[in-house]
This record gives C-alpha cells, structure tokens and sequence, in this order.
C-alpha cells in the first residue's frame, strides 16, 4: 500500500508528462511551501526547547564541514569527467552541496507512517547545511579573489524566504513550547500531510516538466543526479552512526544531505554566477534528484541506515 | 492644455530574480521612476513559462529623456545581455508635465 | 434550519447584486475548486476499492448513452423554438448534456447533512458524464464532414484541469485505501464542507454578475434554463431506478444529469466552436441553471426520488 | 510564555526591518482576512441567536455616537498641536475613528488563550463603529456644503469587502444556528489561530515596512498613534462599565475603541479625500498604533479593565 | 489586407482604488475600450510595491483617435495629477479595423 | 554602442484561452519570441473583467520584423478577428542586437 502523498507525486509527474493544464497557482504554491517551512522550523524549535545546545553545536559543526567538502568533491567530477564549463560545474555542485526542504519533509512523512523515531532537531541540521555550499560554489566560479560582492550575497541568502521562514519557525517553536503551540496545531500541524501532497502534486508537474528539458543535456547529467545522492547518502549514513542517532534519524540526515537545493541555491547562483546556465542544475536537481529521492531514495536509505546499525550493534 | 512633449519609453523584458539590482541601476542611470508587471514568454533563451520562481519574466517600462535612456541602453548591454534572459526596446512617447520625468 | 453553505450562497448572490467589491481571488477560486475536486475523486476511488468492475460498467455505458441523447435532444429545442443560430443552440445543448461538479458536491453535502446514504461510486459516473456532450454538440455545430481537429479538442477535454484532477483523485483513493488515506483526512474530509461554502460564496457573487446579463437574452433562455434540467432529472430518477440505487443515489444522479457544465464545456466550445456566443451558455449554466439546482433542484429531486420509490416500492 | 501569534507578529516585523523578501502572497493574505472576518462574523451571529435585539439596540446606539465624537476629539489635535494641513488631520481622524478588526481578533484569541469570558456580540458593535468616523473625516475635511458624492461614498463604505464579509458572516451564523454550523467548524473555527498567526506574520511585514517610512513624518504623529489609543481605550472601558460588561468584554470593547482602521477608511478616504496623503495615515495606523496595541495595548488594556471593575465593585 | 490607420494608444499608469470612477470617465471622454494589467512602480510619490492594497498600481491602456485621446489627457490633468499617483504617455499605433475604435 | 535598428511591435490583447493555439500560429508567422501578461479590459464584446476563466484576457507583445508583423495581423484577421475578442495594434520600436528578432 502506497502513502498517498507519493501517489500525489507520481500523479503530477504523470498529469505533467501527458501535458495536462493542471497546476497549482503560483500564489498557492508559495503559500503551501511557507506552511511547510513553517511547520517544519515549529517542529524542530519545539524540540529544541528540550534539547541542550552543548549536545547539538558539535552535530551542527559537523554538518557545516560536510557542507563544505561536498561541492568540493562534486566540482571536479562535473568539471573533468562532465565537460562542463567552470561556472557551470561550480553552480551544480553547488546545488547538491545544499539541500532540499521538501525532499526532508517527505522523509519525516515516510517516517512518521511507519511510527519510527528520529531525532526531531534535525530542521537545525537541515539549517545549517543550506549555506556553506553556496559560498563553496561562489568561490568555485569565481577564485578567491573575485570580485563577488558578499554583502548581496549573503543577503540573498539569509533574506531568501527559506531560511527566514525555518529560522522564524524554530524561534516561534522554541518560545512557545509544547503548550503554546495547540492552538495553532489545527492548521501547521493537522493539515501538514494533506499540505505536503498538494506541494507534491506541483512538485511532481514540475519535474515533469523538467524531465521533458532532459534530452538535451545527455547522459552523464543523468548519472551524476543519482549517483551524487547515492554517495551524499553514505556519508549522512556514517554521520547518523557518528552522532549516535537512532535508525530514524539516520535515514532522515542521509536523505537530507543526498537532497539538492532548487530554491536557495538556484537564486543565489543567478545572481553570483550569472554565466552559469540555470536551466542545467535545476533540470538535474529538479527533474531527476528530487523525484529519485522521493520515489526510491528514501526507503533506501532507511534500510542502508538498518543495515548500518546492524552492523554497528553486531 | 500644457504643450505636449517628446520622451522616450524604454520597455525591458527579464528575470523576476534581477528586479532588484536592476532598478537599482536604472536609478542610477537616471530614471526618475518605473513601472513593472509580472509577465511570461519565450525567447532565445527558452520558454520562460513563469511556473517556477526561476522561470518568471517581468516588464519594466521606464519614460525618460532621450539621455537617461541611451544610459539604460548601454548599462543593459554592457552588464546583462549576455548572461540573463533580456530582451529591450525604445520608442518616443509624447507626455504631458513633461518635467517629471 | 438553513445549511450554512446554501446560505454562503444566497450571500454571494446578495453581495454580487448589490455589486460590492467583495471576490475571491482567482488563484484562491482555483485552490478552492482544486480541493472540491480532489476530494470528491477521492471519495470515489475509496468506494472503488470496495466494488466489483463488471457491476459499475453497465451503468458507466448507460450513463455515456445518455450524455449522447440529452444535447440531441435540447438541440432542436434550442434552434427551432429558440431561435438560436446553430452554433450556439449545439454549444448550450453541449452544456446542459455535460455536467456541474459545484452541483454535485452541494447534492453529496445535502444527503450527507440528512444522513442520507447513497452510492459513493457515483464520482465515476460524474467523470463518464462529462465527455460525450461536447463531442455531440461539435458535430451539431459543425456536422460530420467538418474540420475540426480532434486531437485538439480531445486534448482540451481530457487535459483540462476538471477531468484530471477527478480522475487522479479516483484513482490516489483507490491505491491508498481508506486507511492509507487517513493521514490526509485532515485537510481534504474535514474541511470539504467549509471549502464547499468558500465555494459556493464565489459562485453566488459570479452568478449575481450572470444575472445581471440576463435581460439581453430573452425569456426563452429562462425557461430552457429551469425545464431543461427538470426533464433530465426525471431521466435521472429513472436511471437510478434501474440501476436499483438507493433513493439517496437516485437523487444526486438526478441532480448529477439535471447540471449544466460551466467549466469543462466553455472551454471546449471555444477552441472548436468560435463562432459561438459564450456568454449565452454561461448565462444560461451561471446565472440560472447553478443557482436553481442548488435552491430549489436538490430538494425537489431528493422528493422526486422518494415519491419514485414510493411507486416502484408499492 | 508568549501566545504564539504574538511570536508570529514579531517574527514579521523583525524579518521586515531586516529586508526579508519574506511576503505572504498578496491572495494569499486577501483569503486569510476574509477566513477571519467571516469567523468573527460568525461567531457574532451565532451570539446575536442567543439574544435580545433590545439588550443590543442601545450599545450599538452608544457605540454609534462614540463613533461621531472620537475623530471630532481627534481632529483639533492634529490640526493644531500637529500642524497638519485639514484634509491630513480629517483624514488621521478619521482612521483613529474607526475600527481595525486585526486588533479586535488578537484581542478576542488574548481572551481565549486566558480562559477569559467575554461578550460573543461584539462584532456587532465592531460593524456599527466602522461607519461613522468615516463620514465624520469627509465632512471634517471638505466641510457640509461640500461637493461630496455621498452615494459613491456610501457604496465605497458598504459595498467594501470588510463590512460586507462581517455582516454576511454575522447574518449567516444567526441564521445557521450553533448545531448547523458545526460542519463547516473545522475550517472556520479550528483553523482561526493559525490563520490569524499567519495574518499577523504579514501585518508584522507590513509594519515594518511602515516603519521605516516613520522618520520622515516626525515625533508628533508617533506621539499621537500611542496617546490616542490610550485615551480611546479609556473610553471604552467606561462603555464596558456602562453596558454591564464582563472584565473581557470591557477589554475587548477598549481594545476595539483603541484600535485605528487601515482597510475601510483608508480606501474610503482615497475617494472622497483625495487631497489627503494616504501614507501619513498608514503610517500611523499600521506603523505604529498597530504594533502598540498588539503588543501593549492589549495586556494594559486587560489590567485597566481589572482595575476599573475593582474600583466599581468595591 | 485591408488598410492600416494611425490611431492613438494613450497609456496611464495610477492607483488601484481609481479603476471604477476612472474607467467611468475615460468612457465619457469617447474611449469604446481599454485594457488593464496590474502593476507596481515607483515615481514622484514614492515606492508603489503592490504589497498593501493602498500600494497597488494599474496600467490602463486606450486605443482611440486623437480626439479621444486628447480629451483623456485633459480629463487626467484636471482632474487626478494633483492628488494621485499617476503616469500617462501617449503615442501613435497603426490599427486594423479602425472602425472599432 | 551597437547602432539601433526599427523593428515591429506587435500588441494583441484578447482572450486567456487561445493563448496556446495563438502563439503556435504566431511563431509560424515568424516570430522568435513573445512577451505575455495578463490582463483585463472591455471592448465591443463587453466587459471581461477576468473574474471568471471565460473572461480573462492576455496581452501578447511580439517584437519582429515588418514582415513577420505583416504576416501576424494577416493572420489574426483571417483566423481570429470574427470570432473572437481581439484588438491589436502596432507600432516601431528601436532595438539594440537586432539580429535576435
Ligand atoms: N521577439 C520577442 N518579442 C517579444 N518578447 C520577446 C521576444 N523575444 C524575447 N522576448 C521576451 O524576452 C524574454 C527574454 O528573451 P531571451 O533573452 O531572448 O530569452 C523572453 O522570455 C520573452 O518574454
Ligand atoms: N518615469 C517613469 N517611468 C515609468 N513609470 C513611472 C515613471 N514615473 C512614475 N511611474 C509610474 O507611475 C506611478 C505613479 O507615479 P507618480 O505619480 O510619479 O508617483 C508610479 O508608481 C510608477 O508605477
Ligand atoms: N479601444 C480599446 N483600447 C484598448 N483596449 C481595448 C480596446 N477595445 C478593446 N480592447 C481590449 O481588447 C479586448 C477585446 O476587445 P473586443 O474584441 O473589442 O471585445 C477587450 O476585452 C479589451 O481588453
Ligand atoms: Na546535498
Ligand atoms: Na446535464
Ligand atoms: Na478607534
């Protein structure tokens, strides 16, 4: 039996590849991704409220160094073995160093059907992760001594709608607590799920529509969106162990940093890296990385992270 | 009726994510002020089809001195013909209180 | 004791005649229209997971016959008593032989509000309804020989947002199963009746505007308006008779046929018959039909249906 | 612990002054304020369901007069101690006159969140005092002889969105009663707090934006939109004294009082004051006395009311 | 093909809250039609940014003879220039079926 | 900077739902590029004031050459004008590059 939302998914990848009218309106649209971001930032705070700082610096460290090294690795493959020009191999790898909201609220989803745990800080994680592989990529396009400006940079970033509304959310969970936050539970907590399948409904019409951009970009894109994730995933694996996460959690921090970024990143790179060619990460992130982790990334990472803590606890 | 006179319209055609930057130098080129609409289409580069963040157009128009418009002109060439979706173009329009713009 | 969203309704009607600025916004419209019809697929799908195939096809292949007759039927109505030119008597009798999802949803909230049973596979019947009208009222426009470009229109018919999202409703409901489905509940069950009231707030107010209209087109208009859809009740009752329905189901099928399309149909007619006047079917399926089913049509068909049972029964 | 929606106000003011591109979408937000304006409406009339029109006539009389009197107090203020040009003066005036149903939500969720009881048909009133300030400021403004054209005025005034969703909502709860409107409960009702908490993360936006415009108008306007409400506020708590009124209620009735219009008066004033600067006004309503009340007003005003019923009952 | 004629396209740019009672008055100025787009800008009266109701701005769009056109222009500066946020530009389109306008 | 050159612009304002088979006809005209945004308005078919899908309209902007111009409202009239709500108009703009268009 299939959870509905993923049903959503296919059901707009399918409405999209046959060329269907249907969308979700673009106002909408934005609204639906707010709810999740919001929700998500809520859970996270709340969570935090019960949390120690001095247990988390250490993870949120960890993963900022992670966020680094990964464009690093991805440039070069894309660079030599890819043929791409630099400021595009810069700005894909740039994509896949970040990460990808939607991706890890349908992971929390498929964890909560099965009733497992996982470590509910993680949207701090997932925080922390969005920012360094944008700089990386900047830096990557453009040398280090380029002519960048950061201040609009950094603006871009932090002021771009995602971050704030985590960042806002976190905040809000933290000050509220447990308590606080019922009366508003009805809308940001009840309705998440059915909010989530409509965002992947349009998510689905979206990677459709990319997927049909997909001929012209050949082959080698194709592998490196799924063997990037494949490979981000057994290091979010050795991190989950590291941690001392639960089976859960482990799963969930893998399929976050297999995720690429098609928000965050796309924006800040059009701005930075204007000579890199949008088109090319989004369709790589957006037409193959996302439905891949949606559709079979996640479950397989849940069981690599069963299969790791096997062999961890044996 | 005071005596119509002849400005020029500079229309421009791109990104949504440039909107920003781009004022800021349509400013500095001297423009008093603009009008901007959310717009889709299709051109060189692609169908910009305004489903997705990335693929959204705008349309600024700006009414100025023959002047503020040659500066526009060449600030769009020099800085974003080549690397963004742009398309633009000038005609003359006839304006009443002339001295606004 | 008034159903809420009848009166959400008659307010919209009194806002738009009393022609205050009040609207729902567009995209909200859609959003709204959007969830209506994923829930209503929804509901259908469930109730298909329970049925057998062979004994809803039957009444899939009566329902389809019927599409066919009822615009043959209004047809020469429309043109010879009408006075219609031919184009627009086949676009309106193209109308009334199709069908109102908005209508349907208000009948299952009726019998819902009376703890009224009736056969939840009826979505189905819905989706088959849609079809055949428009295919007849183009050959009546444009005769067998025309140039019309079928794949255009049927593109048009079957890639319109209505169908689709009906149909990827039905069929999300039937792989999920009604415990799959619980985790979306929230958004897509517990609010139908409200979102249904939103609905039906902006239908009063585009209705209101279709009535101011009315003047221009005639009586004759009017009296087509509410007999036609009187007649095709009592094909319906009669339908759902012979499908040994409940008298729940008999009346929303009687309520079902008894719609006039103002969404699927327009939108078909205006790509394959131009030289239609669109503003006299949505006049006509706006400003009268709408309004009259849902005052006075529901109940009326639901004691049809009754004193129909009655007979049979006795 | 603070309520959440308050965190959300916060929250948007703070990502304001920090240049956010954060906005709730511009539908987005018009279909929140219409959720709250039709569930205060309808939570007014299910209480008018419950009581005597005579008990309410002679509030509403009082409440009306408050109305008159209020921008008439207002108005020699501005002109005189604030220097402002007639059409400016009778144009702040005439918002501070007024209503802002924003205000009186977060009052009325302030009640809930404490367990407080409060009079349900204070939307009454609230639809009775939009009005008056209105006609007061035009007539302030362009004097009696004047060449106002009180029908389009009227029109402006009624046909607007917030009073006819208030009285629509108001008219359907009264009719629809406590038992038929439990069906549409989950989207109205359930949903209000985190529909009001995004409202408020857009007005926190808002604000801020206003805020930064603040400078350029000076001390005296920011002394006003403080000192007005208070000295509102202390009206209405007289009022509440006045009508018998429960703690809540004498604050909520203070906080009504004390809160300035930014919807109806301004979109009227535009009209028939065109020579007023629309933003001297906004500002001070939505930069300032917004805020104030939200995050000071609304507590004081409660001590207030504790106070003064101290002060009667002993 | 039939002939083209040279009509007047007269573009006005202003408040949201004016469309009704301005559209009243380009009618009786002899307009047959016009167009609207929503829009944002800024000009002599600020930023316009379309985020609050009282911040929208429309773009109106009149084809028309010169006459019309004329009158239109009058009718703003009498009427709106003062107290409103407000562009118009004129300029010259050729037309087909110039019997419609 | 590059020498300008005059181009057509083309304005056709009429109904959302002919958006896809207009622009498929208008880039067989000749057109390598089409602006879209939407709109409302009124006109000899009454008002359409894009509450209701039925009543939306489009304004489509094609910058071209005299020639695809010609072809384009050749086309429209063949084709749209009778059956449809359609105005559209023309008019010379300068461009820079040209050769895009
Ligand atoms: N020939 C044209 N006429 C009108 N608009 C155009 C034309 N070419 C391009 N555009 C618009 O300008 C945007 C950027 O063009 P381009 O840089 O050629 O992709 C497109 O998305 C269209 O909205
Ligand atoms: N120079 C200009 N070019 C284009 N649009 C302008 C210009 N100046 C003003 N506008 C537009 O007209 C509106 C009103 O202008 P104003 O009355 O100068 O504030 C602004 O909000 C802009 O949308
Ligand atoms: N004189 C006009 N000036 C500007 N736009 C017009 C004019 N006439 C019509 N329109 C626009 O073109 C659409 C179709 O016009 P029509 O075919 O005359 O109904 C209308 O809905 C308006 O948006
Ligand atoms: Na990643
Ligand atoms: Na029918
Ligand atoms: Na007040």
């Amino acid at each position: 039996m299939l959870d509905p939302i993923i049903l959503f998914f296919i059901f707009g990848i399918a409405a999209g590849l046959l060329r269907s009218e249907l969308r979700l309106p673009s106002q909408v649209y934005d609204f639906v991704s707010m709810l999740l971001l919001l929700t998500i930032g809520l859970k996270g705070g709340l969570e935090l409220s019960k949390q120690e700082f001095s247990t988390i610096a250490p993870q949120m460290f960890a993963v900022f160094v992670v966020g680094l090294i990964l464009p690093l690795f991805a440039y070069p493959i894309l660079k030599i073995w890819g043929g791409f020009k630099r400021a595009d191999a810069a700005s894909i790898a740039a994509h896949y160093g970040s990460v990808s909201v939607g991706t890890y609220a349908v992971a929390v989803s498929y964890m909560a059907s099965l009733n497992i745990h996982f470590e509910e800080h993680l949207p701090i994680l997932l925080v922390v992760l969005e920012i360094p592989a944008i700089i990386v990529g900047i830096l990557l396009a453009k040398g280090l001594s380029n002519g960048t400006n950061w201040k609009v940079v950094s603006h871009e970033i932090f002021a771009g709608k995602g971050i704030v509304l985590l960042i806002g959310g976190l905040l809000i969970g933290w000050f509220s607590g447990v308590e606080g936050i019922k009366t508003i539970e009805p809308l940001f907590f009840d309705l998440f799920k059915g909010i989530l399948a409509l965002f992947l409904l349009e998510m689905g019409l979206i990677s459709a529509s990319k997927i049909s951009s997909l001929k012209q970009y050949g082959l080698f894109l194709v592998i490196f969106a799924i063997t990037m994730p494949l490979l981000s995933a057994l290091i979010g694996i050795s991190m989950g162990l590291m941690f001392g996460f639960s089976i859960g959690g482990t799963a969930v921090l893998a399929t976050l940093i297999a995720s690429a970024s098609y928000i965050a990143v796309p924006a800040a790179m059009r701005i930075s890296v204007p000579e890199a060619n949008p088109t090319l990460s989004l369709t790589a992130s957006l037409g193959i990385t996302f439905p891949f982790n949606i559709l079979i990334g996640i479950p397989l990472y849940h069981q690599m992270a069963i299969k790791a803590h096997q062999i961890i606890g044996g | 009726m005071t005596a119509d006179t002849i400005k020029k319209l500079v229309t421009i055609i791109t990104e949504l994510s440039l909107e920003t930057t781009l004022i800021r130098e349509i400013e500095q080129c001297g423009a008093t002020g603009y009008t901007i609409t959310n717009a889709r289409g299709k051109g060189s580069r692609g169908e910009r089809d305004a489903e997705w963040d990335a693929d959204r157009n705008i349309r600024v128009e700006i009414v100025c001195n023959a002047k503020v418009a040659e500066a526009i002109n060449y600030m769009l060439q020099e800085k974003y013909y080549d690397h963004f979706a742009m398309v633009s173009f000038t005609q003359d329009v006839s304006v009443l209180r002339a001295n606004k713009f």
